[in-house]
């Protein structure tokens, strides 16, 4: 896959348009996971339009975002940080080619201190 | 029988190097009608114009035809030599065989043929041409400002200046707007009250202005220099001619937990006040859902203490008409609500407020007294957080999507004033962009930064929360790429501003256009910005975009040069290409009038001949000769073909496609 | 198919324009004061505002042998008039696909935005234009219509 | 039906006499049982001939334009489908309609006589519907059809409901179907340009301008038609000129583009059978896929497609690149 091949995948995997960004930085405002993250919810965005495809899927932060959506619901410009983290992910996720957390894997991990939010997130972040 | 005459130019070579001129007089001099034909190298000159005319007074033509440049060129320079000659202007046509032949063919014959067709296509319509006369309508020599803020304050002083009426409609207890709220101006640091008062003293004081306070329009007729606009005045309780405004009401009135508009809803007033000391017209007005009298019937304070008796707890509001010649609307903006942004806490804490609270609390007449007090405690602030674009720049549908332009301005105005006064104070600004383009901004706000040591971060706040007492304010660092929280006392929303909502039913009794942001639309953004597309309508000031204090000031005197430019006239001339129903055809459907950008159509009963001596009512269109542009929308939507447009009938374009086609 | 092409390339369609005063008209004289080309069958008749233009003109357009028409008026929210073209655009693309519904081909007809700068473009659209039309060859469906079938 | 007709022709009568209006606009009897015709009545015994059957399809409401006008308040008789178009009058002030009382009355779906003629039943003596039976009684004898296959064209694939009433006269209600009244459109926008094209060649090449289309349409109401005003540039006598003959029906078809209710007249009365309501159908079927849907007749009040606008509509240009359809 061409350079621009794998960043027309990735914009059309998140679904969101990262020109309309308007470079505010409220998503990494927000961000409760933001001390974690190597690259910044806003960087997502601005690396993306950039096209820096091999920074992205080398780094970590797509493992730290929560996928809560505070970025999202944030935005005054409707562009999604977590829907490029995701689209990041998700390429990552299947070029590794497995499912990294199946259903079945999930009763057994449930307590009742565990967020329904963390179980969806999970099930978001590792699975293809 | 029509008799036309046929002018061919050869504009030197422009036209005559690639079209056959002498050709084209020749084939068109056996066209049907046609009585006469020559060419000449220049028409459009003086020696051109004399051809013209004498060829229409030897031949007693009727109509005549100028092959020649775009009609956009000479159009009116022909129709100027025909009237000299004695011919109606309107039975002139230009054929364009210049721009639309002769420069873009290469091909001799090709072009020379095209040529004839257009000549002819030209002729066609001009056998069907009907002498047009420009009519006239009266001017009234007053003008009306919808608005008593700065934006009406100078328009209606540069007018009434020029010598004419100007009413001030304005639906406050007092004129003074908005400018009149804030505490000082940027970028030279004057106090607003100062500058403003001054003329608002002027407009009360002026023999041609007549401020109609707690006033607002009811219904607009009429057109451009004529128009009939019915007003209500407002009850304010208060016999205006009698109150001296001594304010005792103010004092003995035992009601005063109305909220204090005027200081941002910050304090509070008594149920009769006066909006601030320096209101015009300084008289006294009575919160009715406040007064113990009205909603009691017991009390009656205020009328006991009032020396001249000018208290009427019955009054009401009244209507008044009046004709004006020009309109201009001046009805400013007002912040944003903020309770679409949760992530800010506006709702939740007292100590985060707008930009336009903080005037109010920086004032001097102002709630504190001047002093910067936090609302919730009367502290101190020590930290200061200033989030900019709150709502501004926003396509989420929260906010705004334009920038709100005067934002940047003064939340640099207030974190410098801030540093100055209170130097112990640490001023953060949070900005995504700080746009400061105007004569001194840039250094402005340099200045805050360079001289007064507020902090600006370039990133945008996630979120304001209470801890312990103190405002957490979570935002991003975009420069150092990092995520900072401030304590901070105070939080200063600089809040997005929208038109008065008010302007919408303004828009709609003026049939000027609004945008989808309800600002007004101009009638041409570079070329007539200060015109409404409605003629005789001008516009001032925020309701037609987001503009700071000059720009306001500017757009105010130059609606008044508009003004003042179609006062000055006794009569205006009006357009003779105007849609005309044919009443006999007419269904009355309405279907015209919903199309109508400038509201020229409106509907009569008229009463119609059937035969056997039977006559019927019918509903039927009419248009107001001074109003219509000339658009033809109407023309189309009518569903039987009774609306037709003059110099451009539907006969006539149907005689022109028939002469194109026909090959 | 030698015949077939040759006989094409001899067809010079007859187009129609109609072009808004104040900005497609304009466009069209810029188009010539630039010196541009662009093919003598097509010939500009000048309206107030795009809507101005009745269906009417477009049918008899037709009828009376022409074998395309297009529409030009100003961009959507330039309109001189501020709304004419926005009811043009209503108008002409409900006729169009009406008359595409008929069996009329949709080549023929065609609704540019061309403002008063824009002279090359004015140019470019005709010439593409003229290039489709004669492509599609001579207008007989809209003066067919009523022949019956079979003769 | 019977109970139906016997109601309205008790209101009728009433409203009459006791001078609450001074005429009834309703359908009387014809010749024979399958031609009922409309008609005003001013007199309780005029009513000797009120008619409300199986066969009373005629859209009353355009007749309202001139009979209103008179001294009075005139009831009518409105089916639903009716009411739209008058709605529709209404809005276009063509009908006062504080001068109208109207009794909204069931419909049920209107019997075809050509189309039970078709199945070859003839000599009619009457008719009666049973659910979807039709027993016809004729001269010959019995006989029973289905009912959907007899119908009306405009019934097949109608579900309006009242828009207007004064008072109603309903005692069967009649369920929403699911249908779906573009089917005919979308096959023949389906066609290629040729078949399509051929199609309506076919068809118009019977129309004989005998203009009951436009007659009967309650849209084409001017005071004075196009086609009949030398000044309009297109008018002519039939088969006087080809452009009046062969656009006559685009025209009309533009013409009432937004303001059509999908009434179904004009295919009724055709003489040809030409269906003409596909033309109109497809002028809505566009708006509705291009502006929003929109049904005419549904308000008094308020701007018709194309009497306004939005300023993201589409380009004429992409009505054909898949946005339209």
């Amino acid at each position: 896959m061409t350079k621009q091949e794998r960043m027309d995948n990735l914009n059309r995997l998140s679904g969101t348009d990262v020109k309309k960004c308007m470079k505010c930085g409220k998503c990494s405002g927000r961000c409760p996971a933001f001390h974690d993250m190597d690259i910044k919810p806003h960087q997502f965005v601005s690396m993306l339009g950039q096209g820096k495809i091999e920074e992205l899927l080398a780094c970590d932060a797509i493992w730290n975002c929560l996928s809560c959506m505070a970025c999202v619901e944030r935005c005054p410009r409707g562009v999604a940080p977590a829907s490029v983290v995701e689209a990041v992910r998700d390429t990552v996720v299947r070029a590794q080619g497995k499912n990294g957390l199946k259903a079945e894997d999930i009763p057994p991990i449930v307590d009742e201190f565990i967020p329904q939010q963390l179980l969806v997130s999970a099930y978001r972040k590792y699975n293809k | 029988m029509q008799r036309i005459g046929v002018f061919i130019c050869w504009c030197g070579s422009n036209i005559a190097a690639t079209v056959d001129v002498e050709k084209v007089a020749e084939v068109i001099k056996s066209e049907p009608g046609v009585v006469y034909a020559a060419n000449y190298q220049y028409m459009c000159s003086e020696n051109g114009q004399q051809l013209v005319k004498q060829a229409i007074k030897e031949h007693n033509l009727t109509g005549i035809v100028i092959g020649a440049c775009s009609p956009r060129m000479h159009e009116a320079t022909f129709r100027k030599a025909a009237e000299a000659a004695g011919l109606n202007p309107y039975m002139v046509e230009v054929a364009n065989i210049r721009e639309h032949c002769s420069w873009i063919h290469k091909d001799m014959e090709e072009a020379t043929e095209k040529a004839v067709i257009l000549v002819r296509t030209a002729i066609a319509k001009v056998k069907l041409n009907a002498p047009l006369m420009a009519g006239e309508s009266p001017v009234v020599k007053r003008a009306l400002v919808i608005g008593g803020g700065i934006a009406g304050i100078q328009a209606a002083l540069d007018i009434a200046d020029a010598g004419f009426e100007v009413d001030i409609v304005e639906k406050n207890a007092t004129i003074g707007g908005r400018m009149a709220q804030i505490d000082k101006t940027f970028p030279t640091l004057d106090c607003s009250a100062c500058i403003l008062t001054p003329k608002m003293v002027d407009c009360a004081q002026h023999e041609k202005i007549d401020i109609l306070s707690y006033s607002e329009v009811e219904d607009v007729k009429g057109f451009v220099g004529n128009f009939n606009v019915k007003i209500r005045r407002k009850a304010r309780f208060v016999d205006e001619t009698k109150c001296t405004g001594c304010k005792i009401c103010m004092e003995k009135c035992p009601s005063k937990k109305g909220l204090n508009e005027f200081n941002m809803n910050l304090n509070t007033r008594p149920a009769i006040y006066i909006p601030f000391a320096q209101a015009i017209p300084n008289v006294a007005v009575i919160d009715p859902t406040q007064c113990i009298k009205m909603k009691t019937g017991k009390c009656g304070i205020c009328q006991k203490f009032c020396g001249v008796g000018a208290i009427d707890y019955e009054q009401k509001d009244t209507f008044i008409e009046r004709q004006y010649g020009a309109i201009v609307v001046a009805t400013g903006f007002k912040p944003i609500s903020v309770d679409n942004f949760n992530e800010y806490g506006y709702n939740d804490n007292k100590d985060v407020i707008t930009s336009l609270e903080l005037e109010r609390l920086m004032n001097a007449a102002g709630p504190t007294n001047g002093v910067l007090l936090r609302p919730s405690d009367g502290e101190h602030p020590k930290v200061i957080t200033f989030i900019q674009c709150v709502g501004s720049r926003d396509t989420s549908g929260c906010g705004k999507p334009y920038c709100s332009k005067i934002c940047c301005m003064y939340t640099a105005k207030h974190a410098m004033l801030i540093r100055e006064k209170y130097p112990d104070t640490e001023v953060h600004v949070f900005y995504i962009d700080v746009r400061t383009p105007g004569k001194n901004y840039d250094e402005f706000f340099r200045r805050a930064v360079e001289q007064y040591g507020v902090d600006y971060i370039k990133g945008m706040v996630g979120k304001v929360y209470n801890e312990n007492g103190k405002l957490m304010v979570q935002g991003s660092n975009l420069i150092d790429n990092e995520q900072i929280t401030i304590e901070s006392d105070l939080v200063v929303l600089a809040a997005a501003i929208e038109p008065e909502p008010s302007v919408r039913k303004i828009a709609t009794l003026l049939t000027a256009s609004i945008d989808t942001n309800n600002f007004l639309t101009e009638s041409h953004a570079k070329l007539r910005p200060v015109e409404s597309p409605t003629a005789g309508v001008y516009l001032a000031g925020v309701c037609q975009g987001p503009k700071d204090i000059p720009e306001t000031v500017s757009q105010a005197s130059a609606c008044a040069a508009k003004v003042i430019g179609l006062l000055v006239k006794d009569k205006l001339k009006t357009n003779p290409c105007v849609a005309t129903p044919d009443e006999t055809m007419c269904n009355g459907c309405s279907q015209c009038a919903n199309v109508c950008p400038y509201g020229a159509i409106t509907y009569v009963e008229k009463e119609f001949r059937l035969g056997g001596g039977k006559t019927e009512i019918r509903r039927v269109a009419s248009v107001n000769p001074a109003v219509c542009q000339g658009c033809g929308a109407c023309t189309v939507t009518c569903p039987s073909g009774a609306m037709d447009l003059k110099g451009f009938s539907s006969k006539q374009i149907m005689s022109e496609v028939e002469a194109i086609c026909k090959m | 198919m030698q015949d077939v092409s040759t006989e094409k390339k001899e067809f010079t369609p007859n187009i129609v324009a109609f072009c808004c005063n104040w900005c497609s008209y304009a466009g069209a004289d810029l188009a010539g004061s630039s010196r541009l080309t662009y093919p003598a069958n097509v010939k500009i008749i000048r309206v107030p505002c795009s809507c101005r233009v009745n269906p009417m003109f477009v049918l008899k357009a037709f009828q009376r042998g022409a074998d395309g028409v297009i529409l030009c008026g100003c961009h959507p929210g330039d309109c001189h008039y501020v709304t004419g073209n926005y009811y043009t655009r209503r108008r002409m693309a409900l006729l169009y696909s009406f008359l595409n519904y008929m069996g009329i081909e949709k080549e023929r007809t065609r609704v540019e935005w061309v403002s008063a700068a824009e002279g090359a473009r004015f140019a470019s659209v005709m010439n593409d234009f003229v290039k489709q039309v004669t492509e599609l060859g001579e207008n007989k469906r809209l003066t067919d219509l009523r022949v019956k079938e079979g003769e | 039906m019977k109970e139906v007709e016997m109601k309205m022709l008790e209101r009728a009568k009433a409203l009459l006499e006791s001078g609450e209006v001074a005429r009834v606009v309703a359908w009387k009897k014809g010749d024979f049982c399958f031609d009922p015709s409309p008609a005003v009545f001013e007199s309780v015994e005029e009513l000797d001939t009120f008619v409300y059957d199986w066969f009373c399809g005629a859209n009353l409401s355009k007749y309202l334009i001139q009979i209103a006008k008179k001294e009075g308040k005139t009831a009518v008789f409105l089916k639903p489908c009716d009411t739209y178009s008058f709605n529709q009058l209404v809005k276009e002030h063509r009908i006062d309609r504080e001068k109208v009382y109207v009794i909204a009355v069931e419909c049920l779906a209107k019997l075809d006589v050509e189309k039970m003629k078709a199945k070859g039943v003839s000599m009619i003596e009457s008719v009666e519907v049973v659910d979807k039976d039709v027993h016809v009684k004729t001269a010959y004898g019995e006989e029973t059809l289905y009912k959907p296959d007899v119908v009306l064209t405009k019934c097949e694939t109608c579900n309006k409901t009242h828009q207007a009433k004064d008072e109603e006269i309903i005692l069967h209600e009649r369920p929403e179907r699911d249908v779906n009244r573009f089917a005919e459109v979308e096959k023949l926008e389906a066609m290629t340009e040729d078949e399509r094209f051929a199609f309506w060649r076919n068809q118009l090449s019977k129309c004989i301008r005998c203009n009951a289309c436009r007659n009967v349409c309650p849209a084409c109401s001017c005071v004075k038609c196009v086609f009949d005003n030398p000044a309009s540039g297109i008018s002519a006598k039939a088969n006087d000129d080809q452009f009046e003959e062969q656009l006559f029906h685009i025209i009309r078809a533009f013409h009432v583009a937004g303001r059509c209710t999908d009434c179904g007249e004009c295919s009724r009365v055709c003489p040809q059978n030409i269906p003409l309501h596909l033309l109109n159908r497809k002028f809505i079927k566009d708006i509705d896929g291009l502006y929003g849907e929109f049904q005419a007749g549904e308000t008094t009040e308020g701007k018709t497609p194309l009497t306004s606008f939005t300023e993201g509509d589409v380009e004429p240009k992409d009505v054909f690149n898949g946005e339209a359809k």
